[in-house]
């Protein structure tokens, strides 16, 4: 048992992550308000690129800044984790501007920021 | 002496999710999210990756945090502030 | 010195990215319109070189892009399926603009057209970058590209039904595109790479080490997911009818005959370059796909025959098509992977044909889109009317057309694998003779003649006329009458990859 | 005393956003209430409800299976931290080793990011181009989305804003603004020396110009931002980067030398293309930043 705790205080981060994914993820699905699951989204999003940046890290060294003329790869850690992250970071936040978008302009018509409510309208129009 | 750090970060973040989702007023849930991506990018600092820690900071809870309070005024859902 | 035909894969990309960028300065929509037309058709006279150059000499290579060799910088690879998609994506691409323009005009507003036509662009690249590239975080890259292009082009239209099937649509494949992101962050982990070739090395060693062997079939679970998310696969598909059929005719034309197969070419790809597709066999991976396509080819013909809307009739055939694609992939033949190449390239010219004809024989009865009422509408508009027809039997599987020659080779690939013969058989005649209950009567209608209904005058469209219906009718039939060689071209293309 | 209590008690309710505020005599002009929701939906079919909850069940059983199976390849894969999990392996050395010498920036990031792997920043770039093309094609005014009460409520606010200018929110727009920019152009210029770089300058420059425009309202940055230099200033920027990193990718993969000087490691002008590519990509972050707050909130940049 002191084992297991030892290795989950080890391996927090990708734990935190795998949970954060899920709770994003549920309220993806489940929220009924549409800012309730941008944020979601934006949760679920932001735990992947937590996941894959703690993957970058290694114990007890620096970040990937040559400093002083130190070139060896033991002192620094992974870089191309942080590479990835930078985009995807970017990527999320053009995704929820195009999300809130749509949001604001179903409000405009349909007056209501349920997306059930929302859907039953569309269908009740399509017949 | 750091593991302490990011655990209490960890919880920090898990307050800040389940808080956005139980909030019932949105405007509370916005500012939670906008602690949320803040805390964040303390985490990417304490991971040494510079570049993204100011980049959460500035992109996450900065012009998000902003697009999330637009978008609440456009669905008149600021109950109760200038908006009214 | 590479030959200067290597190059052309870089080359096709960066010309729809820039030309992409660059639409904005233009000053009208009608001016975007014909660079867009203009990049398309070089892309495709380029494609078609490479196509040229490298299906005799049966030649695979890589292209870096800058100056650092594979596992450091970014690469390409392209061979001879590449090209061939390559070819098609820019062909139909090509057509469908022509062909749709008249509407295309009329239900974007002219301020907000250049935007429009700068999300074509975009989606183009998308569109050859997930075929030609041989990088897993690219591919993330450009199939978040084609995500925000194809909901961006669904809702130019502006209705209220687009947007709320917009916002549904963008949900979904956001989440299709976080899984395939998962996936590619845990092949990151175990293998340490982003390129597929060295991905492949590491993998094969695992596998043979039986070192995280967990991790693996997650990993292969979450990619295949995630693409069957974003190319409608049956449980996953509900957001397609309803953002396919809303859309103007040339962004559903694009998007059903197109954007779907896209990322299957790429799992593809991902299957044979990353994980060799035996190791995908074991992992069984083939199997989900087998029962998911199966059950989407029922599924997609009962709701397209209960379907009225003919867009969305269209639409839910669409998602039948996917499904007999997957099944394809799942029969664990060579040939029955070469048949699902040959079901994507037919139904890459079929779909956009029937949504273009279909579009125009709506217009006959000012955009009745119910198919009781477009009764006799072919009279009006004969282009239109042989068009449809052309690609309904296609649909339908009559020989000597497309159609025939995929559903013929899906049977021979099906035969070769006893173990999964019978249910693919029943499938494949329940959804034939499910395809003709529901495109027979369309044709029918559309050719009995109507007398006291009201058509109103068509403005003649000579790109639809003379160019775009004509091509798209010929690629059907040049699929159709050589089936043999093209199978035989992908099966090489395939051993190569 | 009381005007503590009442103080405190309205200080209490302006925080919970209650009607009444610390300076009521102020904002007595009462803005026309919202329109009521057109469409209102009665009780829901039963047969729509049977959905909804099976919707809900299946959809909890998905999330709950996805975090187990992910939580168990967790469990199974390399330790967190660890010096020799597989991803430490010589890409990461040639990165650290060599970045400095071939691509002449400091910071190996950077390096990486708009040199090594240059494909993947452009199709980036073009994202946020996209991004902001969709939300302009959105809420762009048109006569498509344009609703008369919509508008009204739009036109008493501006009158309310023009009429009392908020003073906190001016003074500190001024004591800020030199330092945001200052900052946000430093963190672009320094992209290949220090952390930091195109995204986050950008970024930074961007939320800048927000402040203004919210402190001193959209017309005064209209003088000198609207949307023809919007246009083309994202234009030029992302131009210039496509058209610098196709020329690098072509002259690359025909290994022929771009002759592109590195310069001095360490000097503000060193790292060749990487310099030029971090203030194109801080141009185009920055404009897609603005844009988005202006489109959101005016419909027009």
């Amino acid at each position: 048992m002191k084992q297991f705790i030892v290795e989950l205080i080890n391996d927090r981060f990708m734990i935190a992550a795998v949970l954060l994914f899920g709770l994003g993820f549920m309220n993806l699905l489940l929220q009924k308000n549409l800012i309730k699951k941008i944020i979601g989204f934006n949760v679920m999003d932001s735990s992947i690129f937590l996941f894959l940046a703690s993957q970058g890290y290694i114990n007890g060294r620096i970040a990937p800044i040559i400093t002083n003329g130190v070139f060896d790869a033991e002192v620094y850690i992974n870089p191309i984790p942080s590479g990835l992250v930078l985009t995807g970071i970017v990527v999320s936040v053009s995704v929820t501007a195009f999300f809130l978008a749509l949001t604001v302009r179903l409000y405009g018509i349909y007056k209501t920021v349920d997306f059930d409510e929302i859907m039953l309208l569309i269908n009740k129009e399509a017949e | 002496m750091n593991v302490i750090y990011e655990l209490i970060l960890i919880v920090f973040l898990f307050v800040c999710a389940i808080g956005a989702f139980l909030s019932e007023r949105l405007l509370i849930a916005v500012v939670i999210f906008m602690s949320y991506s803040l805390v964040m990018s303390v985490i990417w600092a304490l991971l040494q990756s510079p570049d993204l820690a100011i980049t959460e900071a500035a992109v996450g809870a900065g012009v998000s945090g902003i697009l999330f309070f637009i978008t609440l005024k456009r669905i008149h859902a600021l109950k109760g502030t200038k908006d009214e | 010195m590479l030959p200067y035909y290597y190059n052309i894969p870089a080359v096709s990309i960066l010309l729809c990215m820039i030309s992409g960028i660059s639409i904005p300065l233009l000053s009208s929509g009608r001016r975007a319109y014909r660079l867009t037309l203009f990049v398309s058709a070089t892309v495709t006279l380029l494609s078609a070189l490479l196509m040229y150059k490298v299906i005799p000499l049966n030649e695979y290579f890589t292209y870096m892009m800058g100056h650092f060799p594979a596992p450091w910088g970014n690469e390409l690879s392209a061979g001879p399926l590449e090209a061939m998609m390559g070819f098609i994506f820019g062909l139909v691409m090509f057509l469908s603009l022509l062909g749709g323009s008249m509407t295309l005009f009329h239900d974007i507003l002219p301020g907000k057209q250049k935007f429009y036509f700068t999300m074509m662009n975009m989606l183009m690249a998308a569109l050859l970058a997930m075929t030609y590239t041989n990088d897993l975080f690219t591919g993330y890259v450009f199939i978040e590209i084609s995500t925000i292009a194809a909901c961006a082009i669904v809702v130019a239209r502006d209705t209220p039904k687009t947007i709320g099937s917009t916002i549904r649509y963008l949900a979904i494949s956001l989440l299709g595109s976080g899984l395939f992101l998962i996936g590619v962050v845990l092949l990151y982990c175990i293998t340490g790479h982003l390129l597929m070739p060295n991905i492949q090395t590491q993998v094969l060693r695992l596998v043979s080490t039986g070192l995280y062997t967990v991790p693996l079939t997650v990993v292969a679970g979450l990619l295949f997911v995630g693409i069957a998310i974003k190319s409608a696969l049956f449980p996953f598909g509900a957001w397609l009818p309803m953002a396919h059929g809303g859309a103007t005719t040339t962004s559903s034309a694009v998007l059903s005959g197109l954007v779907l197969k896209g990322y299957i070419v790429m799992l593809i790809k991902i299957f044979y370059r990353v994980f060799t597709i035996d190791v995908i066999r074991d992992l069984n991976v083939t199997n989900i796909m087998f029962a998911c396509g199966l059950a989407g080819m029922i599924y997609g013909s009962i709701e397209a025959f209960r379907e009225e809307h003919i867009k969305r009739m269209l639409a839910h055939s669409s998602m039948a098509q996917i499904g007999y694609i997957f099944m394809g992939i799942g029969l664990d033949v060579n040939l029955g992977v070469a048949a699902a190449f040959l079901q994507i390239m037919v139904h890459a010219f079929v779909k956009p044909l029937l949504f273009l004809c279909a579009g125009r024989l709506s217009e006959v009865y000012d955009h009745e889109k119910s198919s009781y009422r477009l009764r006799g509408s072919a009279h009006k508009d004969w282009v239109a009317g042989i068009g449809f027809t052309i690609g309904a039997m296609s649909m339908v599987g009559i020989p000597l057309l497309g159609g025939f020659a995929a559903k013929f080779y899906l049977v021979t690939s099906a035969m070769m694998n006893p173990a999964k013969l019978w249910p693919a058989l029943i499938t494949l005649m329940i959804s034939a003779v499910m395809n003709a209950l529901y495109y027979m009567p369309e044709v029918i209608a559309i050719w009995t003649r109507c007398e006291l209904c009201t058509p109103n005058p068509v403005e003649s469209n000579l790109g639809f006329d003379l160019i775009s219906a004509p091509l798209l009718a010929s690629g059907v039939i040049f699929l159709g009458l050589n089936g043999y060689t093209m199978i035989q071209v992908i099966q090489r293309g395939l051993a190569l990859l | 005393m009381n005007i503590e209590t009442n103080f405190f008690k309205r200080l209490n309710d302006w925080v919970n956003g209650e009607a009444d505020r610390l300076f009521p005599e102020l904002h007595e002009t009462d803005a026309p209430k919202p329109p009521e929701p057109v469409a209102t939906i009665g009780p829901l079919p039963n047969k729509d409800v049977l959905f909804l909850t099976s919707y809900q069940a299946v959809a909890l059983i998905v999330v709950i299976g996805m975090v187990s199976i992910l939580l168990y390849t967790v469990y199974k894969l390399p330790l967190f931290g660890v010096a020799d999990n597989p991803a430490v392996n010589e890409v990461v050395e040639r990165y650290v080793e060599k970045g400095l010498e071939e691509t002449g920036a400091v910071n190996v990031v950077a390096g990486m990011i708009l040199d090594y792997r240059a494909f993947d920043t452009l199709g980036e770039s073009s994202v946020l181009l996209l991004a902001i093309t969709s939300v302009m094609m959105l809420l762009l005014k048109d006569e498509k989305n344009t609703d008369p009460d919509e508008e009204l409520i739009e036109a008493h606010e501006a009158v309310i804003e023009d009429h009392n200018r908020d003073m906190i929110l001016q003074t500190m727009t001024i004591i800020l603004m030199p330092a945001i920019m200052l900052y946000g152009i430093y963190v672009i210029l320094n992209g290949h020396l220090s952390p930091g770089g195109g995204f986050s300058g950008g970024a930074i420059l961007g939320a800048g110009l927000i402040l203004f425009a919210s402190g001193f309202g959209h017309n005064r940055v209209k003088k000198f931002f609207n949307m023809k230099t919007f246009r083309t200033l994202t234009t030029i920027a992302l131009l210039g980067y496509g058209v610098l990193k196709t020329y690098s990718f072509l002259l690359g993969a025909n290994h022929l030398p771009t002759g592109i000087p590195l310069g001095t490691p360490g000097a503000i002008f060193s790292s060749g293309l990487i310099f030029v590519l971090d203030i194109c990509v801080g141009l185009i972050v920055a404009c897609t930043m603005y844009g988005f707050f202006s489109v959101f909130s005016r419909g027009e940049i």
